[in-house]
């Protein structure tokens, strides 16, 4: 019963047998090798497994792969652009808004999501926006810092500095 | 050139992950790869009959599939690692998968191997399995009493053991006393919730008889040590590599029975064998926090001094032992209960108690938060009591600086503290004196307002293995570190801790890099693959810095003598002239004769022209056993708002000062913080695993587990003394665990605080809005209030 | 996670769909998919096949009908969010959107979703009530108009028959210069209603000439409290909101969970509802 | 987790009428929503396959009902022990027919269901509903369907 299916990755165009019941988290890291898409929970809570389908955030373990059929879809691996990080990259790095590391794909396509559509959100916003995106590390506070930072950025401004 | 110690630089682990390209043990592929699906209990408790598993093995895709009586003899059942003694301790035998009874909600009943997850997980569905299903006790307390139902034929009343700790003279203090206060503490069961599930990968070679596992494992070298007893294969044909880790807050330094299977079935089959774990079955099967029912009190004199501590706790285990499971509520917990505190009469009983539930072992910060949030409970009670500000008990009680190293009753000696140092400094962040006064002001006006302090020491850099042997741990505690100094002066450092988002790439980079007067990138750390790191014992207890650390400097150490001695042969100087400056060694008096430490590190690496008796290369190992535990110490803070009508509590501040030594970064160290706190928010406020009578865990996904989430949480302000410890040569603690047991207490303060006028002493945490109701209606109907 | 198998139906248009689903044989409707594949991981929904129509512009987007708008069922949250229509006929929709699932939820999930799954404790049915909206339903037999009110039978269960789908939600003009609000206490975790409540009042000069209340979250179905008829023809004082408020959970079979006991959930359906009706007074026109 | 269920409806039927039709496996069946299949195995025991839920929610149980206590024509008990994938139930069903008049008798039943596995750690919030309404359903289309079948044709 399988079927195959036709997704653009990342500007490429990629094809992948699945059956229907197959999960589009499931088909980029086990067909596609794109493992910088996590999964972490099984509700739709954690949002580990978040990519861009269309420019829009979703959680790609709450998406069968099939209907994602003709859709553009943008993971952690297709963000940088000829070897530069993006600015929220960049900005994870610099205000240590990672640990252990494993939701922050996830966590950083939900904030391109964010900036996308509010290029100066509030601390609060901030954490409204990233409710479905899981840390157990962190305890979001350098995560907020480096969205902030990234959206200055993205703004052309100046970095904010960290508050000590 | 400034020292990198000290210095808050990027991480050197973060450009992998945030690019997507950091490899985690369910990214591993190898050809052939197949897929294990285990079949867990859907009972508590559960008599086992016949396991069918007919129809599954002739399902599409399927290649094996066994149940427990397939396996029982060819493997060794799940060991308890930690044989806590002078307690009568019963470990009666964990299978890999249950054999005759299952005695929690997740415990493994059958396995299948298939070519594909999906096949693999049809075919669970297709196996019948007889149950009988017998009566759950999944609460402590409950399951010690005469009647309960018992889970392991050798094990009375489920006791699993009954531990002792004493000092002074407890019974007389508190008949003595002149102000006694007691509480019943419910410390709520907690799923830790590292955020990448567990997984495993084991590929056999029958060829070579050599075993690889790719494991989600905070300590390799104690995962490779149990499996190879499990699986009775020789520990040098076993290869542990726990790659990428995603988190484990003590949830993956257990050997579980499910990697070992993945082995197992690898073994059997010949292919490359995968497992993954769902969440749903993660919250199952893998192991649990906390888990108290206490009964405390504490006495002391009207005017605020703490005479004596008494606790009775029935801590439960869960189904079974599981690997640490037995030192958690005692060494780990017990033997902290003086705290901060110069209490002099202690007396603890603390029974561990199987139950029908998931197996509980070390999270974050294990038995030391528990210890915390009773003492600093009481604390406050007593305060209450004989109405004195809290903040002024604990000044009176605390160890002065002075008095270090310390013994405290239990019989542990604190090595350094300056206790009064980060209370004060908590107190002016927050401005003590204008809260109690803001607080005054809103109680006129119908508001709760309340400011909750917690001060704690906590014990960890675990720690001497003397010690371990002593208290029965089933390892050692020293670790170690291979400097291997390249031909170009390259570095690479193999250690024997497993970093898995604490950031020891760049702070053990940071050790070295300072030593031989390199840039931070000359350094790589390199951890996780039991092939290439020397033994050590693994990431937990807030060890790996100041116990992994330490041997990281003392490896290098050892290579920079020998560099220094190719130096001067290759400078024809004498070795008591060089002077080290910057990166090389100078000849004093003649600044322009000088070799770099790369300069030496190559002459020793290509030996053309080395000293007499020197030998060629340029590595070092170092392994190193503290002579004592580190304890790290602080004060936090939080102020809340509780609004009456909806029991909803509002953080308004949260202050952490902290001490754990110098910090080498940082930033890092304050990450810590805040994760630590953050979890111990959670804990105060939001999270609990709920069991039903039936031992049916109810809150088993996300759903129902409150996993504190950014809109949810506040933020942290933190500070910081520096008091170094005698113990280690770099000075430092560890403060990976400060938060979690710090703040527990700190938030539940608060609360009390904030509700005292209503004549509330107590709720249990968590403090979510449904029980801050409770209690105020509770405390309005009994005629409290103002 | 991994759903049994089942077969997939791309519908290439609405007619498409209803021949599937008039075949009668186990087939769902997937749209946005957040609320029926955690059931499917779980396995805790096994239907035998899925007609997908998330992807059909003719159910997607917002459109003006006279004063009011019709918003097709296979519209996201995300585009009720972006909706410069909604935002100034019913600001209550962004209220209530703006707090559904999260981001990635709300870019995907959508209106008709939420509502053909009926979760008993979903905010946007609530809302729905209290704008008295009319849900259009289709099937090969033809179409029908069900009134929110009549649709929510109970838990997960609603008037569409086998072969329906909801392909629109019709919402009437709302009184002139009437305020709404959406109050709600989320259950921390899923951050589902414990309890919700949307109000809409109008006022006439100084009294109250509009009223409806309707609640979520407290019991097996979104509700309205009859009760809100009461606060009419007052001047909106807090005790009157107050009188009515207390009625919120009347007569009702409240739910208690290990999130919110009944009696705990009872009150939060009181202060949701006195919350929810003191903003909507507010906001409405004197 | 443990769910408990009673009614007592009232049905347009002699006692007997009733007892009869609750000893027998199909007319049972035929009231309960989503029965696949009954096979009886012996006066006593049958083997049930139904697809149980409402609206996107349901799961397939197999499940072997034995019949115990039986007192005719006044009550019986009823245990039925069920598996779908992760979850198990067991029912304890009790049935009492009290005669209210002549052609009348009241149906008192409770059922006692204890669910283990992914419905309760997942699904109680989704199930306890359902399980009510379709119990409820289950008694009231049993009393409806008794009634109608004793109608003179």
């Amino acid at each position: 019963m399988k079927r195959t299916v036709s997704l653009s990755v990342n500007g490429a165009t990629r094809t992948a047998e699945v059956e229907p019941r197959a999960l589009l988290a499931h088909v980029l890291r086990d067909d596609l090798d794109l493992t910088g898409t996590h999964i972490g929970c099984d509700t739709s809570q954690c949002g580990a497994c978040t990519v861009l389908i269309d420019g829009r955030a979703v959680k790609s373990c709450t998406m069968l792969a099939v209907q994602a059929e003709g859709c553009q879809i943008t993971t952690i691996e297709g963000l940088a652009t000829n070897g530069n990080l993006h600015p929220l990259q960049q900005a994870f790095w610099e205000k240590h808004g990672l640990q252990c590391g494993f939701c922050t794909p996830g966590m950083i396509m939900t904030a391109v999501d964010l900036l996308a559509q509010n290029s100066n959100p509030s601390e609060g916003e901030i954490r409204h926006a990233i409710e479905g995106n899981y840390c157990r590390c962190t305890g979001y506070q350098n995560i907020v810092a480096a969205i902030q930072a990234a959206a200055a950025t993205l703004r052309g401004a100046t970095p904010a500095r960290a508050a000590s | 050139m400034p020292t990198l110690f000290g210095s808050g630089i990027k991480r050197r682990e973060d450009p992998r992950l945030i690019t997507g390209r950091a490899t985690y043990t369910d990214d591993v592929k190898l050809p052939g790869l197949i897929y294990l699906a285990i079949l867990r209990s859907p009972y508590a408790h559960a008599k086992l009959g016949k396991v069918d598993t007919k129809a599954a093995k002739a399902a599409p895709g399927v290649l094996a599939v066994y149940a427990g009586a397939d396996i029982t003899d060819r493997v060794v059942p799940v060991p308890c690692a930690w044989n806590v003694p002078n307690c009568n301790l019963k470990t009666p035998p964990h299978p890999l998968l249950a054999h005759q009874k299952v005695r929690y909600v997740g415990d493994g009943v059958a396995m299948v191997i298939a070519e594909s997850r999906a096949a693999a997980r049809d075919a669970l569905d297709l196996i019948e399995v007889d149950y009988e299903p017998l009566k759950a006790v999944t609460d402590p307390e409950r399951a010690c009493q005469q009647g309960a139902p018992q889970l392991h034929a050798d094990v009375p009343n489920n006791l699993a053991f009954t531990w002792v700790v004493a000092g002074g003279n407890a019974d007389e203090a508190f008949a003595k006393a002149e102000a006694k206060v007691s509480l019943r503490i419910v410390q709520q069961r907690l799923l830790p919730t590292a955020m990448e599930p567990r997984a495993a990968v084991a590929s056999y070679n029958a060829g070579t008889g050599q075993l690889t596992l790719w494991a989600t494992s905070q300590n390799p070298h104690i995962h490779r040590f149990l499996c190879s007893v499990m699986l009775k294969i020789p520990e040098h044909r076993v290869r542990v590599i726990a790659p990428e880790v995603g988190g484990g807050f003590g949830s993956k330094i257990p050997c579980y029975a499910d990697e070992v299977l993945a082995c197992l079935a690898s073994m059997d089959l010949g292919r490359p064998v995968k497992w993954t774990e769902d969440r749903s079955e993660n919250y199952k099967a893998t192991i649990h926090g906390r888990d108290h029912v206490e009964y405390v009190e504490m006495c002391g004199t009207r005017d605020g001094k703490i005479t004596g501590l008494r606790t009775r706790v029935y801590a439960g285990l869960g189904g079974y032992a599981s690997t640490a499971a037995p030192g958690v509520p005692t060494i780990l917990h017990g033997l902290m209960y003086s705290g901060a505190y110069t209490i002099p009469n202690i007396h603890g009983t603390v029974h561990g108690v199987y139950t029908t539930a998931t197996p509980v072992d070390a999270y974050r910060g294990a038995g030391r938060p528990e210890a915390t949030y009773l003492i600093e409970r009481l604390v406050d009670t007593l305060a209450r009591e004989i109405g004195m500000d809290p903040v002024e008990v604990r000044r009176k009680n605390f160890i002065p600086k002075d008095a270090f190293p310390y013994t405290v009753a239990t019989g542990l000696t604190y090595d350094s503290g300056n206790y009064h140092g980060t209370l004060d400094k908590a107190l002016g962040m927050l401005d003590y004196g204008a809260f109690r006064a803001e607080q005054e002001k809103a109680r006129q006006q119908g508001r709760y307002l309340g400011v909750g302090v917690s001060s704690y020491a906590e014990i960890c850099g675990l720690g001497p293995s003397q010690v371990a042997g002593a208290v029965g741990f089933g390892g050692g505690l020293y670790d170690s570190a291979v400097v291997r100094v390249y031909p170009t002066g390259m570095v690479r450092v193999y250690i024997g801790t497993k970093p898995h988002g604490q950031g020891e790439e760049t702070t053990f980079a940071q050790i070295v890099a300072d030593e031989f007067g390199y840039p931070v990138e000359s350094v790589e750390i390199v951890h996780g693959d039991t092939e290439s790191t020397p033994q050590g014992w693994g990431t937990y207890g807030s060890r790996t810095t100041a116990v992994g650390g330490t041997a990281v400097k003392l490896a290098a150490q050892r290579v920079k003598e020998k560099a220094k001695k190719v130096a001067a042969h290759l400078l024809e100087a004498n070795e008591a002239d060089l002077e080290w400056k910057d990166d090389a060694w100078v000849v004093r008096g003649s600044p322009d004769k000088r070799k770099s430490f790369a300069e030496a590190a190559l002459m020793a690496n290509v030996a053309w022209n080395l000293p007499a008796g020197v030998e060629p290369g340029l590595e070092a190992t170092a392994f190193f056993d503290p002579t004592n535990f580190v304890y790290p110490f602080g004060t936090h803070l939080c102020t809340v708002e509780v609004n009456p009508e909806t029991g909803q509590v509002t953080v308004l501040r949260y202050i952490a000062v902290d001490d754990c030594g110098p910090p080498i970064n940082p930033m890092i160290v304050e990450g810590q913080v805040h994760g630590g706190v953050i979890q111990g928010i959670g804990e105060a406020l939001q999270e609990m695993a709920v069991y039903d009578a039936e031992g049916q865990l109810l809150t088993g996904t996300m759903m129902d587990y409150a996993v504190p989430k950014a809109s949810q949480m506040p933020k942290i302000e933190t500070a910081h003394t520096v008091t170094p410890s005698p113990v280690n040569p770099l000075g430092v603690k560890g403060v990976g665990e400060t938060g979690t047991i710090a703040s527990v207490a700190a938030v539940v303060n608060a609360v009390c605080d904030a509700l005292a006028p209503l004549g509330i002493k107590h709720i249990d945490k968590p403090l979510t809005p449904a029980r801050v109701w409770a209690a105020i209606q509770q405390a309005k109907g009994n005629g409290g209030g103002r | 996670m991994i759903p049994q198998t089942f077969d997939y139906v791309r519908a290439r248009n609405v007619g498409d769909a209803l021949k599937a689903l008039a075949a009668k044989d186990g087939t769902k409707v997937i749209a946005g998919g957040h609320s029926l594949i955690p059931l499917l991981k779980f396995r805790l929904a096994q239907p035998a096949r899925l007609v997908d129509i998330g992807h059909l512009d003719e159910l997607r987007g917002v459109t003006e009908v006279r004063r009011g708008a019709k918003i097709g069922a296979a519209t996201t949250y995300r585009d009720l969010l972006e909706s410069k229509l909604l935002a100034e006929r019913y600001p209550i929709i962004a209220e209530v959107t703006s707090g559904i699932g999260d981001l990635q939820v709300r870019n995907k999930g959508t209106i008709g979703g939420g509502l053909a799954h009926a979760d008993p404790a979903a905010d946007m049915p609530a809302v729905m009530l209290a704008l008295d909206a009319q849900l259009v339903l289709r099937s090969k037999r033809g179409k029908r108009t069900v009134a929110a009110r009549e649709f929510f039978q109970g838990a997960f269960s609603t008037a569409m028959a086998e072969d329906e789908l909801l392909i629109a939600i019709a919402l009437p003009p709302l009184p002139r210069g009437a305020g709404t609000a959406y109050v709600s206490f989320e259950q921390a975790a899923s951050g589902y209603a414990l309890a919700g409540a949307a109000a809409v009042v109008k006022r006439s000069r100084s009294t109250v000439a509009h009223c409806t209340l309707a609640m979520t979250g407290i019991s097996d179905r979104p509700y309205l409290v009859r009760a809100a008829e009461q606060l009419v023809g007052t001047q909106g004082l807090p005790d009157a909101i107050e009188h009515v408020a207390a009625q919120a959970a009347a007569g009702v079979e409240v739910n208690g969970d290990i999130h919110a006991p009944a009696d705990y959930r009872r009150h939060l359906a009181v202060v949701a509802a006195r919350r929810a009706l003191q903003k909507a007074f507010v906001r409405s026109k004197k | 987790m443990q769910l408990t269920f009673s009614g007592s409806p009232d049905v347009a039927a002699p006692r007997e009428a009733l007892w009869s039709r609750l000893l027998d496996p199909n007319a049972v069946a035929a009231c309960a929503p989503g029965v696949e299949s009954v096979e009886s195995l012996d006066p006593l025991h049958y083997k049930v396959v139904c697809a149980f839920g409402v609206g996107s929610i349901k799961a397939r149980f197999t499940l072997t009902v034995e019949l115990s206590d039986v007192l005719p024509p006044e009550s019986a008990k009823m245990r039925a022990h069920g598996a779908a994938p992760g979850s198990v139930v067991d029912v304890e069903t009790g049935v009492r027919l009290e005669v209210l008049g002549t052609g009348q008798t009241r149906l008192h039943w409770t059922a006692e269901a204890t669910i283990g596995g992914t419905i309760a750690s997942v699904g109680a919030r989704l199930f306890e509903h359902t399980a009510r309404k379709i119990m409820d359903k289950f008694w009231q289309d049993f009393a409806s369907k008794t009634a109608a079948s004793i109608l003179p044709a």
